[in-house]
């Protein structure tokens, strides 16, 4: 099996920025990602849950972003950019994937 | 005064108000019913769909007059307005920072459409008729507060830096937010398919109405409580007297507007509510963007788990009651 | 004997039978027709809704009496007896442990809702009334039966230790689920408001009923089907026998209830539906909570999958011919 | 003729017509309003039932007979060739590969169901009465157009290898898909329980299904006009011309079908506008799986973002001013 | 770029428990965690999906939870307790995490 | 803690491809897996989002299955066999996972 390097980097990020980061990510030329509801959860800034609700205020999505090792700062760099004053996480695990040439 | 306690005790004893109660009820007692958010969003989209066909077929039915843009204008004048007087009050009453108090006054002055809808029902009940533009009244005052905020913010930080960010990108997905561009559209359309339109599918946007409105607020409450039962402690009595004396004050402003347009005693009533109502959906989202150093819970649960109900149970018979008695009909 | 039949043919070539058959068979025909989680969860909140309300102000209308209170209490012991029978009966038919056994036992124990509205459109169509408050009856009957069977699991293993947890928290989740609270809320909330209330929101909980029902059945179909073809192998002939006869044993309690109580025919025959309808939404998720161990396929299989299909089509007829028989009318 | 543009402009204003518009254009100004997926599914089971029970309660009523099955037949037929002469269109008129030709090309042998929905509610508002199996023939239509186009790629892609893939499971997927099963199922329960288990459930199947129809083509105007936007540059004006001519030309094979068949003015009208409508669900779905390698921007678009809008618009008046003159009525 | 080490646990658990475990973890200072929704999957105790359904007997949720290594034990011991009798999943992946003031 | 080394073999592949993954998954005698919503996303092949959709055309699923190291390679092999001619992407990190007797 051909497996190749690469770095999964899960973005949990504000529901009303995910338009933000992913105009972002297309700009330093990310080629895919894919974005995950998320559902509820917790944090300093307490706990949530989409049950019920119309807004978008309340919420995150995860973004799965599979990048080539060497790109993987440059990506949280700009990441970095649109998060600052929000909350959030990131997190970045070492990956293998197959059909590197897709990334 | 007896009439106005009479009418509010009838209107706290109606199906809408009940099925708030019983979710707020349910919610702080941890039960688990809870709405799948699709089906809430469903309901949202298909309340404001309605409301504003049934605002625009009205508009053709009694014709555009030059009132319509008056109160249009008005309505924004408000918007941009009671930010300030919210602002102020808020420094003054409480111990919000300024970027809290900004925040929390962006909702005052916007509005909330749940509270104008559940107000032009006990307005039809009572068969007391108004002008069908005050839906798109409503859609033009939930921007402009938000920019007065953001004015108020940049003003107080001066060189703070960061926060208080208006830009292009921002006041896009502010005027194009879904719920604007759902009343207009809807409005717009009832406007151009007039009487014939809505004939057409109106045992779809009456009929079921006040049922679907039964359930969404059901619904509401659940989230309301929710919000209440997390936020305990972030909300001191000061904050909570605001949540109670800002949409009076609000509706005086209302009131005092729609007097002077001279618009029929419906169309006063509605004024004074949307003035007095707090926006839940829009502006909270614009606030995370823009403001997002601003405490959510504390405007979230004002605006939600205060004004709102305060509004949905005394608000309106009041603001009916007083626009009967300063009006007449 | 004849009638009956031709009663149960009339029903099982009725729209929400066959919506139900449909489902049945795209499911096991592997079609990929499905509904959305968040439709299917709407749908029964707007069934709970609708039926509470109807119950509630159908009370209103009619004026409480003692009955309403005997029929709580008989429902509850109802509720509390059958598991200890169908335990006793799944013993000595089948070959379930004592844990999955119990399991089992508070699902008939319990009742299922869609089982009983079907019947109420059922008894609607044929013009036989029937008391209100069923509806109450059947939210006091959802619980007792998981109190019994977890009783019974505590007395039979034992020193076996881990399983048959009760404790404060599982019972107040049992008491505030979702379902109860919106059946009882809605039940309340048509009763204070009456026919007055029921008249603002009668063109939503009303005429749509019984379309939403028929969606909502073949929705329940094919996840009934989807049911039987991931079960295959689980359930023995043994387990389908006690899964056709233990509905008509529960139905004979609810018969000797009813008519010791003196309901009316229609409240005879819902007492009937009740105890021989088996739950799917609250026990299965208890057991889930409280014995863990116990096979969610054995009693999710048995209740979706064959009870529910029997009453259904055969059993709700029934029910309601040897209750007009009996009772009169 | 002027009859015919008059007929347009009236349909373009209709609150159908407009609720679409005010999608396209919402999305191309890039508002963040939008339905919930599974609400949009929600809505297209409610239509699917609603018209497929409706066509069965209709045929119930007038009787099977020999046009239904000649019907079904010719509905094969002109599924399965329709997309040969797609095909050699596009292969002159545009620089598609063959691949891609002939993925577009299934899309219109196959049909669309919400233009047939919108078409029989044209035909219902200007009392234009059609046979209630043109519902039936709908599901028939469905599925040949894929066959045939898969065909078309094995031949041309010769010992191309991969390409061209049907088989069993593919077949069965097609033929069994939610759409086909619930709109054919609904027929069935229809036909069977005819007018009366119409009745029964007409306030939910009938009453409110014209106002569905304008959200959910609010919804589909949302998704059209996200794809137009994120498709530029996929389609050029050949293609665009082609996505304007294509149904035309369906629809004359669909007249000429219909004329043969001796099919009443709506009929007729119905065989036109199935023939010219262009799949967007089950199609697009069955490419996936069978043609990965074809361009989904290419026929999702050509399908969804123009074919749909044009017939919506000027087609189905078009095609119902035509019948009546060639059918009289 | 500033990153730090952390482990992301993922908990796959009965949607009946999740109200339970997620208890726990505040319980345990976890100081956050994130709740996405799972549609499907299969185990040793069978096939599900949550297609149509409107129960909560069947189901899983996935619980996301990003801590300091050295907190990772701990948070699984509490876990354990939650999870013994009852289905579900648990994995631990090592990861780098953006802010580690957040956690 | 007894943890055991793992696999976490997540496959993001297209909605209408998702029954025949895993199938065959079974097939290949996989024990686990879990099927999360993916709700758009971007790639080579332009951008999506399930958002008001109603064909399953469009759309992806994200399927995460542990697994013993030793078996990653053979599910590896079979998931490519469904994967090749479509879009996808599939990533593999190393894990360690509780009650491994699962597995
Ligand atoms: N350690 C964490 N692990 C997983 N998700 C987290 C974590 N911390 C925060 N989150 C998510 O991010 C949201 C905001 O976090 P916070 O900024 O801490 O309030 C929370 O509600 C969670 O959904
Ligand atoms: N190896 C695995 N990988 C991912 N998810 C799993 C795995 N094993 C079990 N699951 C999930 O946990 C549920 C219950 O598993 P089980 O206890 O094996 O029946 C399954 O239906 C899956 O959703
Ligand atoms: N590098 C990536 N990371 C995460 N998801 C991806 C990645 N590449 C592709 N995807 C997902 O797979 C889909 C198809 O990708 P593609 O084949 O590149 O068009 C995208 O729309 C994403 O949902
Ligand atoms: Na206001
Ligand atoms: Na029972
Ligand atoms: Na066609």
């Amino acid at each position: 099996m051909d497996m190749h390097d690469a770095k999964r980097v899960e973005i949990i990020i504000e529901a009303v920025m995910e338009k933000r980061l992913t105009k972002l990510l297309t700009e330093e030329g990310v080629t895919g990602f894919s974005v995950l509801p998320v559902k509820g959860g917790s944090g300093r800034s307490g706990q949530w849950s989409r049950q019920g609700t119309v807004g978008r205020a309340d919420g995150m999505s995860a973004v799965v972003c599979l990048v080539k090792p060497e790109r993987a700062e440059a990506l949280l760099e700009a990441v970095l950019g649109v998060l600052t004053r929000h909350i959030g996480v990131v997190n970045v695990t070492d990956a293998k994937v197959l059909r590197a040439e897709r990334f | 005064m007896g009439s106005i306690l009479d009418l509010a005790a009838a209107n706290l004893l109606s199906p809408i108000i009940l099925s708030f109660a019983l979710g707020v009820a349910a919610a702080l007692a941890r039960s688990d019913l809870n709405f799948p958010e699709a089906i809430a969003k469903g309901m949202s989209l298909y309340l404001l769909f309605a409301i504003g066909f049934k605002g625009g077929a009205s508009v053709a039915g009694h014709g555009v007059d030059a009132l319509l843009i008056g109160s249009l204008i008005a309505g924004v004048i408000l918007s941009g307005l009671i930010p300030f007087v919210a602002y102020a009050l808020l420094r003054v009453m409480t111990k919000l920072s300024a970027l809290d108090a900004a925040a929390v006054a962006a909702h005052y002055g916007s509005i909330s459409i749940v509270t104008f809808v559940a107000a032009s029902s006990v307005l039809d009940a009572q068969g007391i008729g108004s002008e069908g533009y005050m839906v798109a009244v409503a859609a033009a005052m939930e921007a402009p507060a938000i920019v007065a905020a953001l004015w108020l913010v940049s003003r107080s930080s001066a060189g703070a830096g960061e926060s208080g960010g208006m830009n292009g990108e921002l006041m896009r997905e502010i005027m194009l937010n879904g719920s604007i561009v759902l009343l207009v559209g809807a409005f717009l359309i009832g406007g151009i398919t007039g009487a014939e339109g809505k004939a057409e599918i109106d045992a779809f946007i009456t009929a079921p109405f006040k049922g679907v409105l039964c359930l969404f607020l059901l619904d509401m409450g659940l989230v309301a409580g929710r919000g209440l039962r997390n936020a305990k402690g972030t909300i001191s009595t000061a904050l909570i007297g605001f949540g109670l004396l800002m949409p009076l004050i609000g509706a005086s402003f209302g009131l005092a507007t729609g007097a002077v347009l001279g618009l029929s005693t419906g169309g006063v009533a509605l004024m004074m509510v949307l003035s007095a109502s707090a926006s839940y959906i829009a502006v909270p989202a614009a606030m995370r963007v823009a403001l997002p150093e601003a405490n959510p819970a504390v405007y979230l649960t004002l605006s939600l788990g205060i004004t709102f109900p305060f509004n949905l149970t005394i608000g309106i018979p009041l603001y009916i009651a007083v626009a009967s008695t300063v009006i007449g009909g």
